[in-house]
């Protein structure tokens, strides 16, 4: 696959979007300016980005608990999104979801999802929809190692294999859930082998190589795109970070094994590529990063001085419906 | 309600028509569930639909509850008015997630920008020998959750108009139709009509007592408020149809005339609705209390097999009458 | 598999009881004297009986809303599943469960399920007590193509592989899941190609062939006994009659189709084996058969003439305690 | 209780202590969970139980609830004694069939004929800024199911003496710990006791007014009676530990002394388990009632994450004391 340049930078974009607004949001998270918990999506950019340059913005895309990259990849605007973390009324969803159910539906995207598990069966609805219009859309569906033994994950793939519908499953495979090693969770070692249960194409994929996962989910989204139905996309990844937050790891794995991932490093090796083949210089790439950065830094301002959410909000959007029928019935 | 061509149909009828008229008047409404589309529903609602409108829009699925639930919020949130099947409320639990989590969540926690106009239909009650497993009333549960709406309608007429509101509501309804009903006959005009969510009615005026009742246990309170007429006693049963936004209105005028209050559900009566609408009106209008709120529902047992232990089970009239009699004055003063 | 002629009397005797007890029952429940829904095992005998002739009386099985032949395969009792049919205080389960909740605790077997998916997860607890207690006992799981698609069955196929518990997976495919035909609630023709998801082995078998099943099962327990894990084993099999009851079919399938399989007869073609094989002539299994259809009749007797259930029992065995206190919390 | 070694512990200790004594005691309990062994439990619950036991008695699990309460059952009716984590009771939806229709019911379908000695643990209640999924209250829904007991503990005494009874009970006990209260401290005795399930607590008497409350709302109980008290109300706080089954002749003594109940709950109110009890106290009380019955409950919303508007969600001692007053001669005469 020949790629073009802006492609390559775009894949690149997407990356340290992601990379900066993580480390940054997961710093606010342990000074307690970030109230709750952050599950942060750190070493695994390569595959929100390289998944979600082949998405439309109509596409539809269903996360997890580990979203913020997944929405940012699929073009999410950093002010709402930390002024959503915040908790502050600018944000996506208000100030009501928070880190776990940050969504936007304008661009598809369905919602982090608190439930591991949860976003699967949601998937197959979008890709219906995407199917009843025929107008070619595509539904991203990820979910991590752990969620791959929740019965939904199972249900959903058979729905999908069985209606032909055009979703693209990402299991994001960081070798853990929570701190449990997923040879501790499950006897395969590959994810994707268990799209052989659904008849449909599973493939494995680096997923600290941005472009391996980008041309693996180009040619299953263009496969969904005509029809030809769902596939199954494991990328193997690892999140530097703890379960939650930004320290760094703790006993349940080695500090070695996060060295040797982080050696793989999906940022930055993809620059040193792209410096290597003349498309991007290493300061070019430098002054990318620092321009994001300074994009976070005013974003984060924003979130900081907008204000709280009105207590009164606080019974809106339960229903489709003036307010005042949300009160519980009465 | 003053309709043209108002003509007899049953209970599975008027679903059936509400589901075909709603399939027909709107493009994006399907039905989806097990064997809801071949085999026409396991109590034959969807009668005809796979015929009329292909397997587009009445669409058999696997067994696969969560998958279900799932598929309507996703294809809600992107457009589109799914009315699912979960065949016996019984299962709910299997998809109870997706129902608890996603559906009647989705659009609060996204500050508002979802709309999710999703009917779940499924059927509930006991009386027909099918056991523990297939026999529940469980719209206690679903009440408690913000973010849905719970109807279970007691009539041909309310099935047909509550379906067809339902679906044309942007907000998730559970529809619950009790199993025992699908046979009852009653009037329901041909053409389409709405009833409004959220509204009881009242199925019998009555001066001495209020019955308030739902779904099958209403046919019930009637019997009983015939029984109770023999003995000079008045009593006003209300249907609330809706249990989800709850009525609170029409039941508490009614006790301000009656002053008394008996409510009777199906369901166990341990933690079940009944103690919702006891505990409105110990909070909203005790003043207006002559007797005690009794409640009669099912013991704290799951339904047993056996016919005998099945009858035994079931709330029925003569407890209702019971109950009545223990809210009157003669009793009240022992 | 050298099978002394005993073991293949054994099988046959199986067989016949299944078929025998469940046309009786059906009749019975279309004459409207056993109340409620039975769920008929006629056609799939081949499978219960092949599979239990491997286990022994403290294994534990796993069974569905069609179990009676689970039962009576496992050393079930006529009279007291028949009791428990008609719903009467001396049945297996006192009249409270009925066909969909029959079992027998002291068989292992821990019950029909009238939740499709249900068992599964019950029998990775029996393993799980199994292994710990380290007698080499095992756990049978029966189920259905149509829940096949449950999440529960991925959950528990997971979790048995994991922790190398010794549970024989059975899926019974009679090519149904109530009206809907396999084709229409999956993609793969073969159930148990998803054993490799959980690197278990799984292999189909013809179901309306006993000593198949019986051979394959056989090899499934001893590994299981052993600690090799447990397994997923297809039995191809068809029910004769419809979804409930013993109406013949109906328009989601031919005449045709059931003529098939009809011809291929699990008994029939069994005992033609035997007689040709010089174990047992048509004559003698005639009279065998017309010994257990008349211990059948017996076992009706007995269950029509016995009590029903005291309306006070209505609210013991909810709680192992005196019944006092299990009368709602109060 | 008189017991030699009193001293302090927290609330996640004591139940760590009755985890340890109860697995150490009888060899056919075990843990089992999501991170319940290496990572010794998302809230440190079972913290220095896997290197104390092993990975046979504590056992690490698949995310996969279902199967997790599945294996319970299965090894429970095996003869194992299993105690199971769900990590929080917003992931009861997951599993949700397995409790209800499976672990809850199994003994009942069997005629008997089975023990299920299992508890589930679980922890319950919002206030730590985790939103609409990781917040919930949902004891309703699991005290309406036949079969099951449901036991909210609110102090680390009571924790550790219940945790011990609900494992040595042979029935399936539902166990919610409040995520909020694992750091408080309280007395706690390092040998083994139990407390018996299904009896309340009077956590403060009072003669005015009675304050019923469970679970972390009991602390918010005992505040707002410590402000009454400076308005010269009494008000009797009343922590009913276990609600299923419910002391219901503790809540009715005290109602008939001071003929004034406000029933406080964290969970949302409609269809909550204080619908229960106003409606067992309008029913059984009703005579000795000089007020309406007043529940304190949350609004008819998920959990908002944002912190301001969550605080608004909670509901707290002043709502408490405003409930109380409206009991109050001077209130219920306007
Ligand atoms: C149904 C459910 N069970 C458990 C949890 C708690 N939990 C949150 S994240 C997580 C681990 C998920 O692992 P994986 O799917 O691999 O995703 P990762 O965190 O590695 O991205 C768990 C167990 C949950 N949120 N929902
Ligand atoms: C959770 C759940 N969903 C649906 C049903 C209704 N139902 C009962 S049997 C059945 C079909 C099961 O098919 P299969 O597993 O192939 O078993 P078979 O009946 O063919 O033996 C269905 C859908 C149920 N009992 N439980
Ligand atoms: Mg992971
Ligand atoms: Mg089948």
């Amino acid at each position: 696959m020949a790629v073009p340049p802006e492609v390559l930078l775009d894949l690149l974009v997407r990356m340290v979007r992601i990379r900066e607004f993580e480390e940054a949001g997961g710093r606010l998270m342990e000074q307690g300016k970030i109230p709750g918990a952050l599950h942060l999506y750190v070493g695994e950019e390569a595959v929100a980005a390289g998944v979600c340059a082949s998405l439309n913005r109509d596409d539809y895309l269903t996360s997890t608990h580990r979203g913020h990259g997944h929405l940012i990849a699929k073009g999410g605007d950093f002010k709402p999104m930390y002024a959503e973390l915040f908790g502050k009324a600018a944000g996506y969803c208000r100030g009501k979801g928070g880190s776990m159910h940050i969504a936007d539906l304008d661009l598809g995207m369905l919602g982090a999802n608190g439930i591991v598990g949860g976003g699967p069966p949601i998937a197959v609805g979008a890709a219906w929809t995407a199917k009843r219009r025929g107008r070619g859309q595509v539904a991203a569906c990820f979910f991590g190692d752990g969620a791959s033994n929740q019965g939904t994950v199972h249900e959903a793939m058979n729905m999908a294999a069985l209606w032909e519908l055009p979703v693209v499953f990402v299991c994001e495979n960081n070798l853990y859930g929570e701190y449990t090693r997923q040879d501790r969770h499950q006897t395969v070692a590959d994810v994707a082998e268990r799209a052989a249960s659904y008849g449909m194409p599973g493939v494995v994929v680096d997923g600290m190589d941005v472009m391996a996962v980008h041309e693996a989910t180009h040619e299953a989204v263009a496969r969904a795109r005509s029809g030809g139905g769902p596939s199954l996309l494991e990328a193997k990844t690892y999140r530097y970070f703890n379960h939650i937050g930004i320290s760094p790891t703790s006993s349940y794995r080695s500090e070695d094994e996060v060295a040797q991932w982080r050696a793989r490093d999906p940022i930055e090796t993809f620059r040193q590529v792209l410096a290597k083949d003349g498309v991007l210089s290493l300061e070019q790439s430098d002054a990318l990063r620092a321009r994001v950065r300074s994009e976070v830094e005013e974003a984060i301002h924003y979130a900081e001085e907008s204000p709280l959410p009105d207590p009164d909000t606080l019974l809106q959007d339960v229903y489709s419906e003036p307010a005042a029928s949300a009160t519980g019935g009465a | 309600m003053t309709t043209a061509a108002v003509r007899q149909a049953n209970y599975r009828e008027a679903i059936n028509e509400a589901l075909r008229g709603e399939i027909e008047r709107d493009p994006d409404v399907f039905l989806a569930g097990e064997d809801v589309a071949g085999h026409e529903g396991s109590f034959g609602a969807s009668a005809g639909l796979l015929a009329a409108f292909g397997p587009e829009r009445v669409v058999d699925t696997p067994i696969s509850e969560s998958g279900i639930i799932g598929m309507a919020v996703g294809a809600a949130a992107t457009g589109l008015r799914p009315v699912v099947e979960v065949m016996f409320i019984d299962f709910i639990g299997v998809c109870m997630d997706q129902v608890l989590n996603q559906l009647a969540k989705m659009k609060y926690m996204f500050g508002g920008k979802a709309r999710l106009p999703v009917v779940v239909r499924t059927t509930c009650g006991a009386g027909v020998r099918v056991a523990a497993q297939h026999s529940q009333s469980l719209e206690a549960m679903l009440c408690h959750i913000p973010g849905l709406k719970v109807v279970m309608p007691a009539t041909p007429y309310d099935a047909k108009g509550l379906l067809i509101s339902a679906i044309r509501d942007d907000n998730p309804v559970v529809f619950i139709e009790h199993k025992l009903l699908y046979r009852i006959q009653g009037e329901v005009p041909e053409e389409p009509y709405t009833l409004p969510l959220g509204v009881a009615e009242v199925r019998r005026p009555g001066t001495d007592l209020t019955i308030v009742s739902w779904s099958a246990m209403v046919h019930e309170a009637l019997a009983a408020a015939d029984e109770l007429a023999q003995r000079g006693i008045h009593a006003e049963v209300i249907d609330l149809r809706t249990l989800s936004p709850l009525d609170a209105h029409t039941v508490l005028t009614s006790v301000h005339k009656t002053h008394r209050v008996v409510v009777a559900h199906e369901a166990v009566k341990f933690g079940g609705f009944g103690g919702e609408v006891a505990a409105l009106i110990a909070e909203e209008a005790i003043d207006y209390l002559d007797a005690p709120v009794v409640r009669v529902g099912a013991p704290f047992s799951p339904v047993p097999f056996s016919p005998v232990l099945e009858d035994a089970w079931l709330p029925n009239r003569r407890q209702i009458v019971e109950a009545a009699l223990r809210t009157m004055p003669a009793r009240t003063g022992a």
